[in-house]
Parts: structure tokens; C-alpha cells; sequence
């Protein structure tokens, strides 16, 4: 039983590890790396917005930070993308402290608007800053070069995912994820049973930092040109979001599915409708919230309940 | 006295959640009559008041008004018809004046067309409340936030009033004022008090239901009620 | 021996209003004590005073002598005094072990361990068969003993218990009575709270403390207590006496 | 004097702002929904006013009550459609659902209209007027008395009418307001549109001045939270006074520092509020 709860984490990245292999389209290629960019983003949102509840849309000030890291410091000081990497992790963890501490205090609407806000400071520094070039934005180098640099890149991607899942879930059955849960159902009663929330919330928001900065830092390397609109974009706090909730928040595997769902449809529509991206996003939003708020594998779970329900009745 | 049947409860039974508060009450209210519903804390008076308000849909059971079933009604539509709830705990609406509280009361177009002669009416119950009219709501004291409330409930032209605790966290004096004004009031409109101080709620009743875990346990007129051991157990638990 | 818990002129402000206006009292350990009073007494409030959630503006709270006044409700928590809440919030997602683990997983070092303690607890309460079951299930008694295992979990020394008996029926409050009956065996100090003078709080209670309008009205043995002529007051008003039954 | 031209600038565009946010304030007053779609509103009023003038010569000075009785009716639209389904749900999924409409609001703008700047040209937004030794756009100036008397109506509208005491009566008490007869549904769906209809009319009175492309409301959405946050959330005079001090802020700091970072200042000045006077600079406590 236990061991056939990892065979799906086994042939999902056994898959990824083969992909090169049997998937030698170079344009399907890229999209499976979106995909892997976008389960990391999903799974980190997920620790803070899914598991612990709260609704950050600041997302993207942690993944400018990892991404800027990468093209200021190779540009300053010439470091390598890997270093300005750690740096960028650094960098947003120290951030993550800072704007935790200050943001975590806040319930409801005001966190959701604060975390906004400080996102969107951030934008408009890089937007702003000499050293940031503004809105031109700045080249960042490649983690590798040619040939297949996109290969290898995408191999450096796949144990960062590989890291991301096994974080959730650890997570989900440790004592840390049952103290996020406690916290977002009532913090009261989290309190009640020796929880310190501002704690716990700003652990969470650490890990998931950490990781988002690391998947910003290999956007840079991959795309090689950065701007404030492209890496620190509202937008993207809302698709880390969405990813999560249109596969299912708090869930192990919701953020895989929410990725994979969105980016190929996404893709596909993009063959049809060049510019209904934001609008295509907007649909399913409100899609997600009206009919499933609990995501795609909660489709699934009720559905296996159903099968397993009248069997563990009888037993 | 009159023995038109104004408000009948029927068998009603009424859950918050999965926690069932009424196990098939059932009572009446004659026109003219002041009419207690007693019991403990917890025993489901406000409850039945906000099944009949229509602010809670019972299970089953139904609620008849002068014979008609207004049983899932809103409670817009019931205050419309004639009934006035004023509700445990005031619910003033704080940042509005005492004179833009009664206008609320009656917001209803039936209740407008006489909304000056009402207030001054109300105005003449309450002395207190003139001299306060342009008052904020929420800066006045207990007593005289309860007398916003009834008057505010007095508004929409009632046949029925519904008044629930109206001296809860009163002094015995504001209380005593309180329920005068009440006992003013029946002559004008049928009343359902829920008050937690029995004698004194029994004082101005005609008649008393004894409520305890959403089921009723005694009935009958007041002056028999008030020698009845049975309150005494029910509040008390003894 | 010192008291387990000591309240001395505890004041309390909201605003303008005196929540809780000079209150002390003594609880001994393995004392069953109950607090009474109508709605708006300041139960809630002595209680949120004792676990942290609020912050007495003067007096002093000794638990095991020593002053928690200005503590948070976790630090409390790991003081060894437990609480459960009127509105009984469950984690609907988890099943009922899982949500007595959020407390055993206090003072446990992993999670086997934490699993044991909850089972521990939840035999002791007789919620066992319940285990695997989402705690979403539960009728509600049965959420009130949820919330009573998890604040055990903890580790509790002291158990403050708000409203436990509310929205349960006669035979219910009395199966719960008869397991805080069995707390003093577990170590357990219980303090209740319940807005209704009721014939099993009556039987449990060593000790009645009776509150009103945020005082401290009366405090005694339950019998004496229900025939105190001020405790009649509060409940009934003011003219039950002069005009009432007899007792 | 420079620094008073720059306030002055600044209570103009302020006007505008007060209009803007008070439409964020009932809706969050009345239904305690942040409406993240406040910006796209603004957004499609600007359109719509666009289209009025380039195509049926509507001047947007007196079309923005045209616009604002479109936009009140497209609230309503979305309020029974949507935003009911939410009501009584966690902010969790509210803000989802207003952020999503945006999405779409946008989105379906972009697809219709293409991400290109658009503007009208009237002749009066060349013009400047003299108010002593300072000096001001025309344009500005009559948006801004119109702004300020749709602030002024809405806060009589407010006061004195029966629907208006009804709106502050479920804002302030909505579990007793079903008792006086108040449909509370029905007036949330008002207040909602009255709120996407104040977003629609000042989005008519930026078009004079201002650019008009699909993603133009966004920051005005983060600014209405700003202002609204700065009057005390959900009072409807706070956030008409919170408009006017953004304004000057964003005046002055462009005056000392720079104009770029007028929306840095914002959302520090929002952050700071918030931490240290969560219910606004001239709020009450919140109860």
C-alpha cells in the first residue's frame, strides 16, 4: 500500500528524466520546461497560500528577487549565474523575512493587499533604479553553454522540482503541515494547542521563497533577458495562485496538475487566439471559484471515495 | 378578550447546523394578548423568535399569521405583513442619529406614509428619545438603546411584536421602565416577550410557554405561572 | 500547597465596559470548578484572560505561582493550560486522530509518538472507534469531546472547558460529565464554564464560582450557591424573591 | 510656490481619486468585498467613453453620467451573475473571483481593442488657467469639479435618501437591516453597481487627459485600496478625504523627488497605515 502511494511520484519523474529521449520536438521540449517552471512556483505558493491559507499575490517579488540576482551580480561583479543563484535565494529569504514579519500581522483582505503592495514596490524599483536599467531591462547569462544548453538547463530545473515535491510531501504529513492546516482553519485554535502562527507562516513563507527565487533564477538563465514587466508582474502572483487553485490548494499533487492543465491549454489556445491569454487566465479564475473551488483532484478524490466509501463501510 | 387566533406556531423544528435548537414547538398568540415565552438560556426562545421573523427557515413545521401560512417567507416580506422583531441585544444601527433609526423602521412604503406622525408617537413614549433625537445611536446608554429598538421595531406599524430580552443587561430600575413602556404598548399591539427576568416578564403577560431544550414543558395563564415550581427548575436546573 | 491557578482582582476593559471587573478566585489541583452565569457575564472573557487570547489590564494570574499575565495563548498552551472554544472548530480535512495529533504533537518528539498520545486520549475519552474517521463526521457532542481530547493532547494540567454542555442534550451532557468526572484520574484540573445552572454541572462541581455583569456575585458549594438570594436574582430578576415561590 | 502648484496639482487629480475610491468604499462598506476588478471597471468606462466620443461625439465631460449609468448597469449584471455566489464565503475565494473578473475585463479588452494608447483630444486640454500666480490644465480642473460633484451627490444620495439609508444600514448593521424590511441582497447589488458605476464615470473623466489601453486600471485599483485603506476601510467621507491626500502626495513627491516614484510613496505610505493605523487615518476603531 505505502509503496504504491510513491509509484505515481515514480513514473512522474521518470518520465521528466527520460523526457529528452522520447520527446525530441524542441517547441514541446520548451513547453514541458514551462510546465516544470510553473509546478515549482505552484508548489511553493501552495506551502504559503494552499496549506498555511494565506492568499499571498506578492508571489512575485520573491521570483524578481531570484531573477534580478542572476543578471545584477554577473553584470556588477561578474559572478556566475550559479552563485548570483544562491544569492538570489538569499536575497529572498532575507526579503521573505522582512516582508513576513511585517505582512503576517495582517488578516484578510489587508494581507492580500499588502503583500500586493510589496510586490509592486519592488517592481517599480527595478522599474525605476539606474542600476536596474528600468524598463529596458537586463541580459542575464545562460547556466550553460551551447550545446544543448536548454537541455542541461532543464536537467537543472528537474532537482529543483524533485526538491519542491518532496518538500509538500513532507509537508503534508509532518507536524509542520499539520500546524500550517491548524493555522489556516483558525489560528485561535492553533494558538490553543501551542502553535506560535507568526512562526509557522513565516517558515512557510521562507521555504516557498526560496524556492520561487530559484525557479526566477532559472527563468533569467533560460530566457537570458529580464525586465520588470516580464519577472516582477502582478500577473505572475496571480498565476502562482491560479496553477495552485485550479489544481487543487493544499494538495500534494494540485499544483503538478494545475501546471501541466494550464500551461498546455494555454498553449494550445495560443495556436487560435493570439491574445486572449489574460482573458483566457480571467475565465478560468472565476471558473475554478464558482464550480471547483477544490481543485481538479478534488474531481478525483470524491470520485475514488465514492468507489472505496461502501467497501470501508463493510470492513 | 379577543380570541382571534393572531400567530400560530406549529410543530416547528429548527437546526444551526447539524445542532437541532426546536423539537417541534408549537403555541399561540391571540390579538391583544401579551404573550411570555420563558425558559433558560439555551432553551430556544430566540431561536423561535428568528423562525418567525423568517431570519431562520424552520425544518418542518409551519408559522400561520392571521391564517396565513408565512412559513419561508423573508423576513422582508414578514415585516411587511406585520411583524416586528426586535431582536436580543438592541442592533441599533450605531452610526446613524436616533431619528434616522425610527426612519429605518419604517422603510417599508406601507410604514412611510405615516413615518412623522410614528416618530412623534414613539417621541411621546419616550421623552428620553426627543431630547436625544439627533443623538449618534451609539453613543447612548443601554436603556435608551433599548427604547431606540422598540420604538424602531414600533415604526413599521406592527399587528405583532416580537421582543427579545428587552432588559437584558439593565438595571432593575431601567428595567421596570422598560417593560412599562412595553405594558403601554399592548394596548396598541399584540405582544411575544422573551425575558429572561421571569416575574417581571410575567408581571405584564396575559399569558406564559415554558421553554426548555427546544421543547415546551408548561403553559398557562401568568398569575398561575408565577407559582409554578416548574420555571424555577427550568432557569435553575434544580 | 500553593493553588494550581489564582486570580486576584482581575480587571478587564473593552472600551467603556468592564468585562471582567475585579474577579479573584483559588483552583485547586484536581478541582472540578465551574463558572456561572447568565449571557454577557464575562465567562468568555475570564477564560480568554487565563489563556492569553486577552491581556487583563490589572490584577494578577498565578498559574503554579507563577504570573502569565502578558503571556501569548501558545506560551500558555506550554505552560501545561488547555482550552476549548464554544464554537468548536475541527479540521474538517483531517480525520479525528489527526486532530488530536495538532496537540500531542506538542510535546512529542515524532510522530509515532504523537499518534500514540492521541490514541492515549482518545481511549481515555472514548472517541477510539472514531479514529479513522473525518473529523467533518462528527456529531456535535462528539466535536465537543474532539475539542476536550486535543486540548488533553496538549499535555493540560489545567482544562478550561467554555460552554462544554451547549448545544448538547440531557443524555449527552451527562455522558460528558461523566468522562470530566474521570479527568482527575488523567491529572487534570478542570475549570468549566456554562451559561445554564444545570443539575449535572450541579452533581460535578466542587466548587461554583457565579458571575454577573463581569463580578464576581457569589462563590461556593453548588447547593449553596442556587439558594443564594443574589444567584436567584441574577437569574430571575430582582422581584422573583419578593413575589415568587418559595424554594 | 512651486510646492503650492504642486498641491494644487495634486488636489486635482485628488478629486478624481476621491470619486474612484468611494466607489471601493461602498462596496467593501456595504459587503465587506475587496473588489479587485475595481481598476477593470475604470478601465471599461474609459472605453466606453472613448467609443461615446470617437464615434457618436459624446463629450465625456457630460457623457460621464451616460458612462456611469452603463457601468451601474454592467455591476448589476455582474453582481447577480457572480459576485452573489460568493457572498458569505472566504475572502479566499472573493478575492479570487473579483481578481478573475478582472483577468477577463482586461483580457476581453485586449482581444476586442488591442493593447495600442488610445486618446481623444479636446480642445480645452490645451489649455491652461490662472488661479492667481498658479496655473492649471482646464481639463483638469472641470474634471475635477465634476469629480467633486459626484462625491458630493453620492454623499447626499447618501444621507438623505430612503435608498441611501438603507445602503448605510446594512453597511452598518446588515444582520438586522432584513428586520426593517431591507432586502439586503437586492441593496448589495446596488451598492456594488453604484460602486462599479463611480469606477466607469471617473474612468470618462480621465480621458481628457489621460491615455486609455486595456491595462490603464490597475494601478488605480492598487490606489483606491491605498485611499480607501487611508479614510478607514469602508467609510465612504474617509475615503473622499483619503483621495485628495494621495493626491497631494503624489503632487508633492513628484514636486521633491521624482514622478516615478509617486506609486512608490503610495503603496509605503499604504504599507505604513496599515501596520501602524490599521483603521485609518480618521477612523474609528474598528468595533
Amino acid at each position: 500500500m505505502s509503496r504504491a502511494r510513491f509509484l505515481p511520484a515514480v513514473v512522474f519523474f521518470g518520465l521528466l528524466l527520460t523526457l529528452p529521449w522520447w520527446l525530441r520536438d524542441a517547441y514541446l521540449q520548451q513547453i514541458v520546461f514551462r510546465v516544470v517552471i510553473f509546478a515549482i512556483l505552484g508548489i511553493a505558493w501552495n506551502l504559503v497560500g494552499g496549506y498555511a491559507g494565506q492568499l499571498s499575490l506578492g508571489h512575485v517579488a520573491y521570483f524578481g528577487i531570484g531573477a534580478y540576482s542572476v543578471a545584477l551580480f554577473h553584470e556588477t561583479w561578474d559572478w556566475n549565474p550559479w552563485l548570483g543563484t544562491l544569492a538570489g535565494v538569499v536575497l529572498a529569504c532575507l526579503a521573505a523575512l522582512l516582508i513576513g514579519s511585517l505582512t503576517f500581522r495582517l488578516r484578510g483582505p489587508y494581507f492580500v493587499l499588502s503583500t500586493i503592495a510589496a510586490a509592486e514596490i519592488l517592481r517599480l524599483l527595478a522599474l525605476n533604479l539606474s542600476f536596474t536599467h528600468g524598463a529596458i531591462g537586463m541580459i542575464a547569462p545562460g547556466f550553460f553553454e551551447e550545446p544543448n544548453g536548454d537541455r542541461k538547463t532543464y536537467y537543472a530545473a528537474l532537482p529543483l522540482l524533485f526538491l519542491a515535491f518532496a518538500l509538500t510531501v513532507w509537508t503534508h504529513r509532518s507536524r509542520f503541515g499539520y500546524y500550517l492546516r491548524a493555522i489556516r482553519e483558525n489560528e485561535d485554535t492553533a494558538m490553543a494547542v501551542g502553535i506560535n502562527p507568526a512562526v509557522e507562516k513565516l517558515k512557510a513563507l521562507l521555504f516557498s521563497a526560496a524556492l520561487v527565487a530559484a525557479a526566477g533564477a532559472l527563468y533569467a538563465g533560460v530566457f537570458q533577458f529580464i525586465g520588470p514587466d516580464s519577472v516582477l508582474a502582478i500577473d505572475m502572483s496571480v498565476q502562482m495562485a491560479l496553477i495552485a487553485m485550479l489544481g487543487g490548494a493544499a494538495t500534494v499533487w494540485g499544483p503538478i496538475v494545475g501546471a501541466v492543465v494550464l500551461t498546455v491549454a494555454a498553449e494550445a489556445l495560443k495556436t487560435y487566439l493570439e491574445r486572449a491569454h489574460t482573458f483566457f487566465y480571467g475565465l478560468l479564475l472565476v471558473l475554478v471559484v464558482l464550480f471547483l473551488p477544490g481543485g481538479l483532484v478534488s474531481i478525483a478524490k470524491q470520485r475514488w471515495f465514492r468507489r472505496t466509501a461502501p467497501r470501508a463501510q463493510a470492513a | 378578550m379577543s380570541s382571534e387566533v393572531l400567530l400560530e406556531v406549529e410543530a416547528i423544528t429548527a437546526f444551526y447546523g447539524d445542532f437541532q435548537a426546536l423539537f417541534g414547538l408549537s403555541f399561540q398568540v391571540r390579538t391583544a394578548e401579551v404573550v411570555a415565552l420563558l425558559g433558560g438560556n439555551g432553551a430556544g426562545k430566540t431561536t423561535c423568535l428568528r423562525v418567525i421573523s423568517g431570519l431562520l427557515r424552520p425544518k418542518s413545521g409551519r408559522v400561520r399569521f392571521l391564517g396565513q401560512d408565512i412559513t419561508g417567507l423573508s423576513p422582508a416580506e414578514i415585516v411587511d405583513l406585520g411583524i416586528a422583531h426586535v431582536p436580543e441585544g438592541r442592533q441599533l444601527f450605531p452610526e446613524m442619529s436616533v431619528e434616522e433609526n425610527l426612519w429605518l423602521g419604517s422603510y417599508l412604503p406601507r410604514a412611510r406614509k405615516r413615518r412623522r406622525e410614528n416618530v412623534a408617537r414613539m417621541f411621546a413614549l419616550f421623552p428620553r428619545l426627543a431630547e436625544r433625537r439627533r443623538q449618534v445611536a451609539g453613543t447612548l446608554s443601554g436603556g435608551e438603546q433599548q427604547m431606540v429598538a422598540i420604538a424602531r421595531g414600533m415604526m413599521s406599524e406592527p399587528k405583532l411584536l416580537l421582543l427579545d430580552e428587552p432588559s437584558l443587561g439593565l438595571s432593575p430600575k431601567l428595567t421596570e421602565q422598560t417593560l412599562a413602556a412595553v405594558r403601554e404598548l399592548s394596548k396598541v399591539v399584540t405582544v411575544l416577550i422573551v425575558e429572561q427576568k421571569v416575574m417581571e416578564g410575567l408581571e405584564i403577560a396575559d399569558r406564559g410557554y415554558v421553554i426548555e431544550n427546544g421543547k415546551l414543558v408548561t403553559e398557562g395563564a401568568a398569575a398561575v405561572l408565577v407559582a409554578d415550581k416548574g420555571i424555577r427548575e427550568a432557569y435553575l436546573g434544580l | 500547597m500553593a493553588p494550581l491557578l489564582q486570580l486576584k482582582h482581575v480587571v478587564k476593559r473593552f472600551g467603556g465596559l468592564l468585562a471582567t471587573n475585579d474577579v479573584s478566585f483559588d483552583v485547586e489541583e484536581g478541582e472540578v470548578v465551574f463558572i456561572i452565569g447568565p449571557n454577557g457575564a464575562g465567562k468568555t472573557t475570564l477564560f480568554n484572560l487565563i489563556s492569553g487570547y486577552v491581556t487583563a489590564d490589572s490584577g494578577e494570574i498565578l498559574y503554579q505561582g507563577q504570573n502569565i499575565v502578558g503571556l501569548k495563548p501558545y506560551q500558555t498552551t506550554r505552560l501545561g493550560i488547555g482550552r476549548t472554544f464554544q464554537i468548536v472548530k475541527p479540521l474538517p480535512s483531517l480525520t479525528v486522530r489527526e486532530n488530536v495529533m495538532l496537540g500531542s504533537f506538542l510535546h512529542a518528539r515524532s510522530r509515532a509518538e504523537a499518534g500514540k498520545k492521541a490514541d492515549e486520549v482518545l481511549g481515555f475519552l472514548g472517541l477510539d472507534r472514531r479514529a479513522d474517521q473525518l473529523a467533518s463526521g462528527l456529531p456535535l457532542a462528539q466535536r465537543k469531546l474532539l475539542e476536550v481530547a486535543r486540548a488533553l493532547a496538549t499535555g493540560a494540567k489545567l482544562l478550561l472547558l467554555d460552554e462544554v454542555m451547549a448545544g448538547l442534550n440531557p443524555t449527552e451532557s451527562a455522558e460528558v460529565v461523566t468522562l470530566l468526572r474521570k479527568l482527575k484520574d488523567f491529572g487534570v484540573t478542570a475549570v468549566g464554564g456554562v451559561e445554564h445552572i444545570m443539575r449535572v454541572v450541579m452533581a460535578l462541581a466542587s466548587r461554583v464560582v457565579v458571575m454577573d455583569q463581569g463580578g464576581k456575585l457569589a462563590e461556593g458549594s453548588p447547593q449553596a450557591v442556587v439558594h443564594d438570594p443574589r444567584v436567584v436574582e441574577a437569574y430571575l430578576g430582582s422581584k422573583y424573591q419578593k413575589g415568587g415561590a418559595p424554594p | 510656490m512651486a510646492a503650492l502648484q504642486a498641491i494644487l496639482n495634486g488636489i486635482l487629480v485628488g478629486g478624481i481619486y476621491a470619486l474612484i475610491a468611494m466607489g471601493m468604499a461602498l462596496v467593501f462598506g456595504v459587503m465587506r468585498l475587496v473588489n479587485f476588478a475595481h481598476g477593470a471597471f475604470l478601465m471599461v468606462g474609459m472605453y466606453v467613453a472613448y467609443f461615446g466620443y470617437t464615434l457618436f461625439h459624446i463629450n465625456p465631460y457630460w457623457g460621464c453620467a451616460l458612462v456611469g449609468a452603463a457601468l451601474f448597469m454592467m455591476g448589476m449584471a455582474v453582481y447577480w451573475l457572480l459576485i452573489r455566489r460568493v457572498m458569505g464565503q472566504s475572502d479566499f475565494l472573493q478575492i479570487l473571483l473579483t481578481e478573475g473578473i478582472a483577468l477577463c475585463l482586461v483580457g476581453a479588452a485586449q482581444l476586442l481593442f488591442t493593447g495600442d494608447y488610445r486618446s481623444i483630444s479636446l480642445p480645452l486640454a490645451d489649455k491652461t488657467a490662472n488661479l492667481g500666480p498658479l496655473n492649471f490644465n482646464v481639463a483638469y480642473g472641470v474634471s475635477f469639479v465634476i469629480a467633486v460633484l459626484g462625491v458630493t451627490s453620492m454623499y447626499l444620495y447618501m444621507k438623505y435618501t430612503e435608498m441611501g439609508r438603507a445602503i448605510r444600514g446594512v453597511a452598518q448593521n446588515p444582520g438586522v437591516a432584513p428586520l426593517m424590511g431591507i432586502r439586503v441582497r437586492w441593496i448589495s447589488g446596488i451598492s456594488f453597481a453604484f460602486g462599479v458605476a463611480c469606477a466607469g464615470g471617473a474612468g470618462a473623466l480621465l480621458l481628457p487627459v489621460f491615455y486609455v489601453n486595456p491595462t490603464i486600471g490597475s494601478p488605480y485599483n492598487l490606489k483606491s485600496f491605498v485611499i480607501v485603506v487611508l479614510g478607514g476601510m469602508g467609510s465612504v467621507e474617509g475615503a473622499a478625504l483619503g483621495g485628495l491626500i494621495l493626491g497631494v502626495t503624489e503632487g508633492l513627491t513628484a514636486y521633491y523627488w521624482s514622478d516615478s516614484y509617486t506609486q512608490v510613496v503610495d503603496f509605503v505610505l499604504f504599507l505604513a497605515v496599515l501596520l501602524l493605523r490599521p483603521q485609518g487615518l480618521f477612523g474609528k476603531k474598528a468595533p
